[in-house]
């Protein structure tokens, strides 16, 4: 066979990998016979891998390889696909009933995955003790049964369209052994042990994270034997690193202008797009943002597409709304702010502040001012409105964000359950201090909504609703969207497959090299 | 020598004190806890709460001041507060790092500026003020360059362009090679700041010794001017000489966090920054404990040193 | 005595040496053409005020001089080879081996942080191509000859391990070590005590005449030249204004400023105390040219002919020359003019008994830190039980080596620091002028506000009044009014210690303590500070408390005299009686040790130095505390506390043997 | 370089007279000081009139001229923002010097009174005084920053005070140590013989008496300061921008080295300019006040 022939048969048996999960044995097979490392850097401490207690992207991603869930989201589309539940089926929105794939095996020799995993890693989760902080995503279970070890029964106190997000391989969706569990005592979120297609073999926080290849991976083992974690903070050395060859894979380039060095270097730019949004939280309490037209004069009077085209066109671009146009729910007929300052000028003048006023925004102190914060102000300050910045370190930043204490301040939204977003961030029962709802908004019109859109059973009907939802908070503009965040990881040409998800992540099972 | 150790060891044992309870309070008294420096932009107030009363952050602050130093008293150092790692071994993990920096960083150091400076010294003496003032504006250049500057400098130029040292990539103490490549320019870098100040105590100090009496003593008995130079001038400028190396070490054990940060290397500094962000009290009080302990250690090593260099130093 | 029987050419033949000091500011032609002889075994004093350029001229002949000095000009031929023509290499054989050199500050001539061994053994080993055993063996010997006890232990000690006295000892050892054929000893025991410094001396005799090495002795101190030396060389404005045997010059100084310098010398016999000789004015810039003789406008005799050309060196007999015009100088009548000293009564002032100051059997105590807190902590008894009377208007000299308590005593009478017992009366206050000049001004206040400053605390007058006050006090001790608004750098150092003066009299004190007011000022301007006090005594009728370790000068400013030992008064009386007549062994001993500027009378007294050291004060003997050295010292003593007993009418001491 | 081996003759004090007539035009003749005041004048100068310049604002931003090698135009070049740096640099210099200015300043008063008490009581004063120094020497000084940002927030005050405390023993050490010295000088005696009171003796003899030395550590210190703000900008701990401390003016550029090397590169060139005219500034200082110590 010529080496073109036999590549085409490798491109298409590859194809078949990406297409369908069941038909990868040979491709497997194939990059099994080599035992490939590939060295990717990490851009912060590991924090701990224990999906019940598990935060920031970095660690989730390691969480994401190791761990798997009912559900699973498309690398490229970010549908959910299913995960170790083959297929569901469900009732009213209310009873949920799951399908186990037979046959996966546990990492480390802890045997075959039954539906008594999940049940045992819910109520984890659900159990006071465990203190996991996404207990109230599990909290709308009413019963979990299990009628047979490849069968999970789910019923709901309310009816949720978007359960399958929560069953997802994302923080409480991920499966945990008892027994891994039970043997880790206090070291959990250092000993993690999944159902996923790498373990964790080894781990020193200062430096290093290596993940091996899990050869009893339901979908086959993945083609790269080693994963070799290197911690690189500094953005300039992760590129200085990638250029050297040092690592194969940088883990997101945050540097505009490093993107731009390794783009013209030759490097491969995986990237996702819109994977989130980033929002101006308007607190509604403070009594010169309760005025809507005061929130629409800022949403007019700042150009975001020039300032994302000026100062970062790779990794951001303009948002528009609160839901990410990728998203099947996404609105495209919701009311849009274009730059026009005239007019921000004008509903100032409405709203009795024809000379501007103080707009304070807290913000952390971990990037100083970013230039896009300065673009804010140069804009904000044409027509009239003083943008201050009060920076804080992040600790001080995260408790002051949660208790409500500033007038403005900006959420960065991960943005792959529609439903959780505008529950989170509309519902009046979640404003904060309790909840996510900083801008303190109550509008019984959208809650009534959204709570309706939960319920609905159809989805044309669903769609509908969410589509009006966004219509009112979009016109109210409790939270005016700023930008959309792309994240980028630049690779070596011969690095493939490297889909990053809506939730930034990688899955490695469909890295190769 | 005795009553030198007693001393040395009141003074440990008041500093140490002193260090801990001022960085309990202070770490206690600076907005956001641990919690709140976990808390990423979709975990709500309630859910934070919750972790934060399981975590037992709420127990009255003189309790857990009195807590945490009986515990320091048996040696018991804990865990991190979020990750509930051992903080010993991470220190001991991540001191090695920044004490082959901090010594390689003071061999060099020594290595260029003493020779620098006794050069400077000695032409200076003669009248030669050209060498002299080359000689201090270069280190003066050299110091005033803010590190992180220098260091992407550095990266550019020797990792990058002349690929001679890694910009990244494991460091440990079982691999001497790898561990003096990864090292070689965060040395190089801070060398350069250090440089200045030790040549130009040197070039005073051996300039000062230069004028004593006993110079000209030695002088009037036929030595050479070379000879004076390093059997009397070194010898007797050895004291500040010792005292700012004494103090740059210390300086360089708090001050490696730029390059460790820009070299990627798992040092005690990159430890305390993360503590301090992630405000990890334990992580910090433990940390800061060492440090005054360094401190001290390193006062008691340049007073030993003393008494190597100066037999009228008594104890 | 006659040593100097022309055989062959001279070991030291210098001519024209010219020494320059390059600075900012200008040039200091520090010497200026000087020319001298010295013969084998010869030892040559060279005397002069600072900044006459003699240390500098010393320091010349081996090129020792710090930067910016040179040599610039001259032939310094040794042996008739011109060291001035070597290389650095070639004088590096002549240092220490041809030619010795001893420094002034032992404390700081030796290297602290190396052993004895390794500083006085690699140049014998050099210079004498020895090993290093023999070397080391040969330094011993050395140390043993300069009176080292233990020197085979000793050249292993460090030098802060040893008194000034030995680490002079050491420095003589080292210098000869490698036999050198002159030995130049700049100031060597200047920084000596008296008892200590006739010991240096008489080594230093011993020890040229064993090896037959010529001396240069760079020196203020009239008295050592009468002492020590063959011949004189007295250096003024960079050069040499006369030069001869010594006999000649002490009998028949030739040049005006020899003349003035040797009347400024107290005279040893009191019975005719007349006012003391001054030479006005200073010396002059070394930076500016001088035109004529440098010494014009300080002497009385300058003619006209003296300002146009300056007096080359001229014979005034056998081997005698002198650079002035003057035949004879200022002649040897010129000491008539002086008026004589009003004698005070050593009683003080007639018709008033009153008592200035009481002190009664006063103790001082300083305890140091012990190492152990458990441990007695060490005591130094500084001052151990005196007690004196000051009437008003007398002057007391207390006298005593450093360390004696002298010092202890005036700060226990300004309450500067607390007495540990015993009591102290004054009658009014006390005032202090300090020892050393450069420290007792803040250098960042005017002359006004220093002398001012005690009247300000003191709360006395308006601002007027004290200006007015300040200016009453500068006439008084001779200063001009437009020094008010000078700062203390601006002056010289007698200047300054008129200032001390002035600020001690500003509140009208009942009596000033003056602790070494003289000891740092040259021999010119020490006169006329004397003069200065002794004026302001008769004036104002203030009692004077005169320390110092300058026996000739206490005797001639003191009414009465203290003799200190060991924080104990040792004798007490009148001053004529405790100069002329001394009881007590140590009082005997000092007064012996104390050089008198006539080499005839030098010639004639026996030198027997005291032996020993001042012992440790932490550790004082149980008897009497001089009898560690003192050479009539028997058992009794030994084991015997002395006490103060009457020797005669006016005079108290502390010997058993005394009496 | 004076080494005199000899004794100063007694007219030497002539030549002093004239010189030690004011102490500003003895610092002005010195060379270092001219050198520094030749780099220190124009740029304060051009700092102080920038309004006036012909040059955009430091914080106008300019789409139109992003990333621009430095030019006529813009004499230093522009940011990505299209910001003229020459105008950022010379707002930087006012915020970096007064960031140095204020550090000094703050330093040198607490070393002062501090150290003065702690040098000329000594006894139990002293030793608690050095113990707590040595608490702050032994505290890395890092750790005060952030725990200060974190506690103030930043800006300008949390930034001097953090840069400060590090530099406040070293300064309370200094002087203490010369107040010691100076605490047994004869003009203290003298003064103490008419029952001076200790305010007295400390302000009129030793303040005054230490305060140059004082200076010539706060000049260093103020260079010091520049830089070590530098530092805290990396780090996120500084003055914050777009504030053009001059810090931030190199972190901004910092990654830029390869694309754009005048972003940080001029800045930096001017920090250190003014650094080391600090540096000859102190120096002059030092040999005016001390002739002898010409070296």
């Amino acid at each position: 066979m010529t080496s073109s022939g036999r590549s085409r048969l490798y491109a298409a048996l590859l194809a078949a990998t990406l297409l369908s999960p069941g038909a990868v044995v040979s491709a497997s097979v194939a990059g099994a016979a080599e035992d490939k490392t590939l060295d990717v850097r990490f851009y912060d401490d590991p924090a701990g891998f224990d999906p019940a207690n598990i935060f920031r992207i970095e660690n989730e991603n390691i969480a994401f390889n190791v761990f798997s869930g009912l559900t699973t989201y498309d690398g490229k589309t970010g549908a959910i696909v299913p995960d170790l539940a083959e297929s569901w089926e469900n009732k009213d929105n209310t009873t949920w009933t799951f399908h186990l794939r037979k046959g996966v095996q546990w990492q480390k020799g802890y045997g075959e995955f039954t539906a008594a995993d999940v049940l045992y890693s819910y109520k984890r989760i659900l159990d006071p003790a465990t203190a996991s902080p996404y207990i109230a995503e599990l909290t709308g279970i009413e019963t979990m049964e299990a009628p047979d070890p490849y069968t999970v029964v789910i019923k709901l106190k309310q009816p949720n369209g978007g359960f399958l997000h929560t069953v997802a391989n994302y923080h409480q969706g991920q499966i945990v052994k008892k027994e891994a569990i039970e043997a880790a005592g206090d070291q959990v979120r250092w000993q993690p042990v999944g159902t996923g297609p790498y373990y964790l073999e080894s781990i020193d926080v200062n430096s290093r994270i290596v993940l091996k290849r899990h050869k009893g991976y339901y979908k086959g083992p993945a083609p790269i034997e080693t994963l070799d974690f290197h911690i690189i903070k500094d953005d300039a050395t992760a590129a200085i690193a990638l250029r050297n060859g040092e690592i194969d894979l940088l883990m997101r380039q945050n540097k505009e202008e490093q993107l731009q060095i390794l783009k013209d270097a030759g490097f491969k730019m995986n990237h996702v797009d819109n994977y989130a949004a980033t929002l101006k939280v308007m607190n509604l309490s403070d009594p010169i943002l309760k005025d809507v037209r005061v929130r629409q004069a800022i949403a007019y009077a700042i150009d975001y597409p020039a300032i994302t085209a000026a100062i970062a066109p790779s990794l951001q671009a303009p948002a528009y709304s609160i839901m990410m146009p990728w998203m099947e729910v996404f609105a495209k007929d919701a009311p849009r702010y274009e730059y026009d300052p005239e007019k921000a000028k004008q509903l100032l003048t409405e709203a009795g502040y024809p000379d501007g006023f103080t707009l304070k925004a807290l913000n952390t102190s971990a990037q100083g001012v970013t230039e896009q914060q300065q673009f804010e102000i140069d804009y904000l300050s044409q027509v009239g409105i003083k943008m201050e910045l009060e920076l804080v370190d992040t600790p001080t930043y995260n408790q002051r964000r949660n208790k409500g204490e500033f007038m403005t301040a900006t959420r960065l939204l991960p943005a792959i359950n529609p439903d959780m977003i505008l529950f989170s961030y509309l519902h009046p029962d979640n404003r904060s201090p309790k909840g996510l709802n900083g801008a303190q908004y109550d509008n019984p019109e959208l809650t009534a909504t959204i709570e309706a859109a939960r319920a609905e059973a159809d989805p044309e009907k669903r769609m509908e609703l969410y589509a009006k939802a966004q219509t009112i908070a979009m016109t109210d503009l409790p939270y005016v969207p700023s930008t959309a965040n792309n994240v980028y990881w630049p690779s070596k040409t011969n690095v493939t497959g490297v889909n990053i998800n809506y939730l930034a992540q990688v899955n490695f099972w469909e890295v190769d090299e | 020598m005795l009553v030198y150790s007693l001393k040395r060891f009141a003074q440990l044992f008041t500093t140490v004190l002193g260090v801990v309870t001022l960085v309990f309070f202070t770490m206690r008294m600076i907005p956001g806890d641990p919690i709140s420096a976990i808390a990423g932009d979709n975990l709500s107030g309630e859910a934070l709460d919750r972790m934060r009363s399981q975590m037992g952050l709420d127990a009255p602050l003189f309790v857990q001041y009195l807590n945490y130093l009986g515990h320091l008293a048996t040696f018991d150092f804990g865990n991190t507060v979020t990750t509930k790692l051992p903080i010993i071994g991470l220190i001991l993990g991540a001191l090695p790092v920044t004490v082959s920096i901090a010594v390689g960083t003071i061999v060099l150091t020594v290595l260029i500026s003493i020779p620098l400076g006794t050069l400077a010294a000695f032409t200076a003496h003669k009248g030669h003020r050209m060498l002299d003032n080359a000689i201090t504006g270069v280190a003066m250049v050299l110091d005033l360059m803010p590190s992180f500057w220098t260091s992407l400098v550095c990266l550019l130029i020797f990792s990058l362009t002349l690929g001679w040292f890694p910009a990244s990539g494991t460091v440990s103490i079982d691999d001497p090679a790898h561990l003096l490549r990864r090292i070689a320019l965060p040395v190089l870098v801070l060398s350069m700041a250090q440089v200045a100040t030790l040549a130009r105590i040197t070039r005073t100090s051996v300039l000062e010794v230069l004028s004593e009496d006993y110079v000209r003593t030695a002088r009037s008995m036929g030595w050479s001017e070379l000879r004076v130079l390093f059997r009397h001038a070194l010898k007797n400028a050895a004291l500040p000489i010792v005292t700012v190396i004494g103090l740059s070490f210390g300086n360089l054990l708090n001050g490696t966090v730029i390059v460790e940060f820009i070299f990627t290397l798992p040092g005690i500094g990159n430890l305390l920054v993360g503590g301090m962000n992630s405000r990890d009290y334990q992580m910090v009080q433990t940390l800061i404990v060492f440090y005054a302990l360094i401190f001290v250690a390193i006062n008691f090593a340049t007073d030993l040193i003393y008494r190597v260099f100066d037999p009228r130093v008594q104890f | 005595m006659n040593l100097h029987v022309p055989i062959r050419e001279p070991l030291l033949d210098v001519r024209d040496l010219h020494t320059h000091f390059v600075t900012d500011t200008g040039t200091v032609k520090a010497v200026n053409g000087v020319s001298l002889q010295i013969e084998a075994g010869e030892r040559v004093a060279i005397v002069g005020e600072s900044g006459s350029g003699k240390s500098a001229m010393a320091m010349s002949l081996l090129r020792l001089l710090a930067h910016p000095g040179k040599v610039v000009a001259g032939e310094i031929n040794l042996e008739g080879h011109d060291l001035n023509r070597m290389s650095e290499r070639q004088l590096n054989d002549i240092r220490g081996a041809k030619i010795g050199t001893i420094f002034q500050d032992p404390m700081s001539s030796l290297d602290p942080v190396m052993r004895i061994a390794d500083q006085m053994v690699p140049p014998i080993m050099r210079h004498l191509r020895l090993r290093r055993d023999a070397a080391r063996a040969e330094a011993i010997s050395w140390l043993d000859r300069v009176g080292i006890p233990d020197p085979s232990r000793r050249i292993d000690a460090y030098p802060f391990e040893m008194s000034g006295g030995m680490r002079q000892r050491v420095m003589i050892a080292m210098a000869l070590s490698c036999r050198p054929r002159l030995v130049i000893a700049d100031e060597p025991t200047t920084a000596l005590d008296v008892t200590i410094q006739a010991q240096i001396v008489e080594l230093l005799k011993e020890l040229t005449a064993e090896t037959g090495a010529a001396m240069i002795f760079i020196t203020h101190d009239l008295g050592l030249v009468a002492r020590f030396a063959h011949k004189v060389g007295v250096m003024y404005a960079g050069r040499l204004a006369e030069f001869g045997p010594v006999g000649d010059i002490f009998a028949r100084p030739q040049h005006p400023y020899t003349q003035s310098l040797l009347d400024t010398i107290p005279p040893v016999d009191q019975q005719e105390r007349r006012r003391l000789a001054q030479i006005p004015g200073f010396p002059p810039d070394m930076k500016r040219p001088v035109t004529g003789c440098a010494f014009k406008d300080r002497c009385p005799g300058a003619h006209r002919h003296c300002f146009e050309e300056a007096p080359e060196l001229a014979a005034r007999g056998n081997d005698h020359v002198a650079a002035c015009w003057l035949p004879e100088g200022l002649g040897a009548d010129r000491t008539v003019e002086r008026p004589l000293v009003e004698p005070l009564a050593p009683t003080g002032i007639p018709g008033d008994d009153r008592v200035a100051v009481e002190i009664n059997n006063l103790h001082k105590h300083f305890t140091g830190r012990s190492a152990l807190p458990w441990r007695k902590p060490p005591t130094v008894r500084a001052v151990n039980g005196i007690s004196m009377r000051i009437r008003r208007g007398e002057t007391l000299g207390i006298v005593g080596e450093s360390g004696c308590g002298k010092s202890t005593v005036a700060r226990l009478l300004l309450g500067l620091d607390p007495a540990t017992s015993g009591d102290i009366f004054i009658d009014g206050i006390a005032q202090m002028v300090f020892q050393d000049p450069a420290s007792s001004f803040n250098p960042k206040m005017t002359l006004s506000s220093i002398i001012q400053e005690p009247l300000i605390v003191t709360g006395w007058g308006t601002r007027l009044e004290r200006e007015d006050r300040v200016r009453e006090l500068l006439g008084q001790v001779g200063l001009d009014e437009s020094y008010m608004h000078r700062y203390p750098s601006q002056l010289s150092g007698g200047q300054r210690q008129r200032v001390a003066i002035a600020r001690a009299l500003a509140l009208k004190p009942s009596v000033v303590v003056a602790d070494e007011p003289t000891s740092a000022l040259d021999v010119s301007v020490r006169a006329q500070i004397i003069n200065l006090l002794m004026d302001l005594k008769q004036q104002l009728r203030v009692s004077f408390v005169f320390i110092s370790h300058d026996l000739l000068t206490v005797s001639y400013v003191a009414d009465m005299i203290a003799v200190m030992y060991l924080g104990e008064v040792v004798e007490y009386g009148s001053a004529d009686e405790v100069f002329h007549t001394p009881a007590h062994p140590y009082t005997q001993a000092l007064i012996a040790a104390m050089p008198i500027p006539d080499p005839a009378a030098e010639a004639a007294r026996v030198q027997t130095p005291l032996s020993g050291e001042l012992p440790s004060p932490l550790s004082l003997p149980p008897g009497c505390s001089f009898a560690s050295r003192c050479p009539k010292a028997t058992d009794y003593c030994r084991s015997h506390k002395m006490v103060l007993k009457p020797y005669s009418a006016t005079r108290e001491t502390a010997c058993h043997y005394a009496n | 370089m004076a080494h005199f081996s000899i004794p100063l003759p007694a007219r030497r004090t002539v030549s002093i007279d004239l010189s030690r007539f004011n102490g500003i035009v003895r610092l002005l003749a010195n060379r270092r000081v001219q050198l520094a005041l030749m780099i220190l004048v124009p740029i304060l100068l051009l700092t102080t009139f920038r309004s006036v310049l012909p040059i955009a604002g430091p914080l106008e931003t300019n789409l139109r001229a992003m990333t621009k090698a430095p030019s006529l135009e813009h004499l230093f070049g522009t940011d990505r923002m299209g910001r003229d740096i020459f105008s950022r640099t010379l707002a930087g210099i006012q915020i970096s010097m007064f960031v140095g200015f204020a550090v000094a300043l703050l330093s040198l008063i607490v070393g002062l009174v501090v150290g003065t008490l702690a040098g000329f009581f000594g006894g139990a004063i002293d030793r608690v005084m050095m113990t707590i120094t040595d608490i702050f020497l032994a505290f890395p000084s890092l750790l005060l920053a952030i725990g200060l940002v974190s506690v103030m927030g930043t800006g300008m005050l949390p930034v001097v005070l953090a840069i400060s405390l590090s530099d406040v023993p070293r300064f309370i050490r200094l002087q203490r140590s010369m107040a010691l010295s100076l605490r047994s000088r004869a003009y203290i005696d003298a003064a103490r013989t008419v029952k001076a009171s200790h305010l007295w003796l400390m302000t009129r003899h030793i303040v005054p008496n230490t305060i140059a030395s004082l200076l010539v550590a706060a000049s260093i210190a103020a260079a010091n300061a520049i830089l070590v703000e530098a530092g805290l900008s990396f780090l996120g701990l500084g003055i914050m921008p777009p504030a053009p401390s001059l810090g931030n003016l190199i972190r901004d550029g910092q990654s830029y080295l390869e694309q754009a090397w005048w972003i940080s590169t001029l800045p930096g060139a001017v920090i250190l300019l003014i650094a080391i005219s600090l540096h000859f500034l102190s120096d002059g200082i030092r040999q005016v006040l001390d002739p002898r110590s010409r070296k």
